[in-house]
């Protein structure tokens, strides 16, 4: 996208800002997304031994997910971008 | 979450603001997904009185309590990954409070 | 977080723009869940008198719901707080 | 919702500006969630046509008539609400418009 | 709201960075949309015709959908502003 | 999507940033669509295992490579439409690569 070297600093800035946004966001959909498939009963106010180990295992199998996902997602995308198509750039 | 806000030694004014800034934001997701969360498993949909009845006032309680039980677990587990990465050391038990000290 | 005078009047100029977006953003969420759980019949474009009183129904019991969850809220953040267990701060 | 855009009477231009801009952002959110709510409530997911069928358009129109009435009655209730915390006076019936007179 | 011209005119310049990203979120909200509704099979890693052509059905349906919903309420806002009731403006 | 980010010939040093800023929060939030959508198609919520099985994922990697192609007929799609609302002219395949070429 032709930007200069200052431009680039600039960008730069904001991303750091967008990085930890994002982190954050993936930080607390974790969190509610093992909240709400596995705590589901209200008979005491601190987790069954249960919901516990079924968060602990949430916790695990969506953090491949999303690093799998991510992988994947970024080979689309570079393989999208060698065949190129996007007129203009 | 204290993984998440690591306070580096020298911070120019701006990103000392913008780190106070982005706890609150935490902060305030956190709390907006709690009542999301929270509203739905507890609160009947039928509206049939306008008061929270005693079965979803004690849920609404319960459910805050375990919220923050299962913040406080994923925020361990998390730190833990990143420091066993890390390669171990520095300490920092974190906790699940949602928010900094100010 | 150490911050100074004038660094905490930034951020508090920064908050105020920030909780006029919460509450505009509490109080659409409250707009549409009423909508969904109440309104589910489009034979006519009035509110039926059923969906009406469903609707106020509704917004009482999650505003008082949303207070509820508010006041726990604190004083688990406030618990949390002097137990200590955040290091650095 | 003019409740939640009450004017002052001395603000600065950055202050009438980020007013006018928070206005503008209520109008869009409230028109997403319409979109959101009212696609969901209305349009058969099988898609079998391209085109909206008269039961679905007819009941698009409905629903944003239903939607904005739901939305002058959540506004009333909270103004009243919010009056009556105040101890009364400075009437005000507010309305569902979304968005400001620009 | 009383704004001078110059405040017009910085208002413009916020609007259309706000037009922009509302366009992009609009985007990508028919993308999941038509994702979510429409492909439900994962046998293969290429969309069957059966799935491709539901969502073409999807996106023109959809869009035609928001078309109808912006142009009723842009009706409706106009009549609740025709009609007054909002007091200090 | 490059129909949403035609570059204009003279564009100042604050609209470039803006629209690579643009370009980067367009991806960023495609990535987090997908993340929902193809957890909430792949991944089995009972959690009996931590970790992700053979299905689990080789649906995902299939996800993905849907979600894409779905993002690349909506693309051709609206700008076809684009297209031929401006009277045609102007080609480019365009194709739903998410992001910018930094």
């Amino acid at each position: 996208a032709n930007l200069t070297q200052a431009e680039q600093r600039e960008l730069g800035n904001r991303m750091e800002k967008k990085q930890m946004k994002e982190f954050m966001n993936m930080y607390s959909n974790l969190v509610q997304r093992c909240f709400d498939d596995c705590v589901n009963g209200f008979e005491s106010k601190s987790l069954t031994s249960r919901e516990e180990s079924c968060v602990m295992r949430c916790v695990d199998k969506n953090m491949k997910g999303s690093q799998r996902l991510g992988d994947r997602f970024q080979e689309q995308n570079a393989a999208m971008a060698q065949s190129g198509g996007l007129p203009g750039r | 979450m204290s993984f998440l806000f690591g306070r580096q030694p020298q911070m120019s004014s701006e990103q000392k603001i913008a780190q106070a800034e982005a706890e609150v934001d935490m902060v305030s997701d956190m709390y907006t997904r709690l009542v999301g969360s929270c509203s739905k498993k507890c609160i009947d949909t039928s509206y049939r009185e306008p008061d929270l009845n005693k079965g979803e006032s004690v849920c609404l309680d319960r459910c805050v309590a375990k919220f923050f039980e299962v913040n406080v677990k994923v925020s361990e587990k998390m730190q833990g990954e990143a420091q066993s990465q890390a390669g171990g050391g520095a300490a920092g038990a974190g906790g699940g409070r949602f928010g900094g000290g100010m």
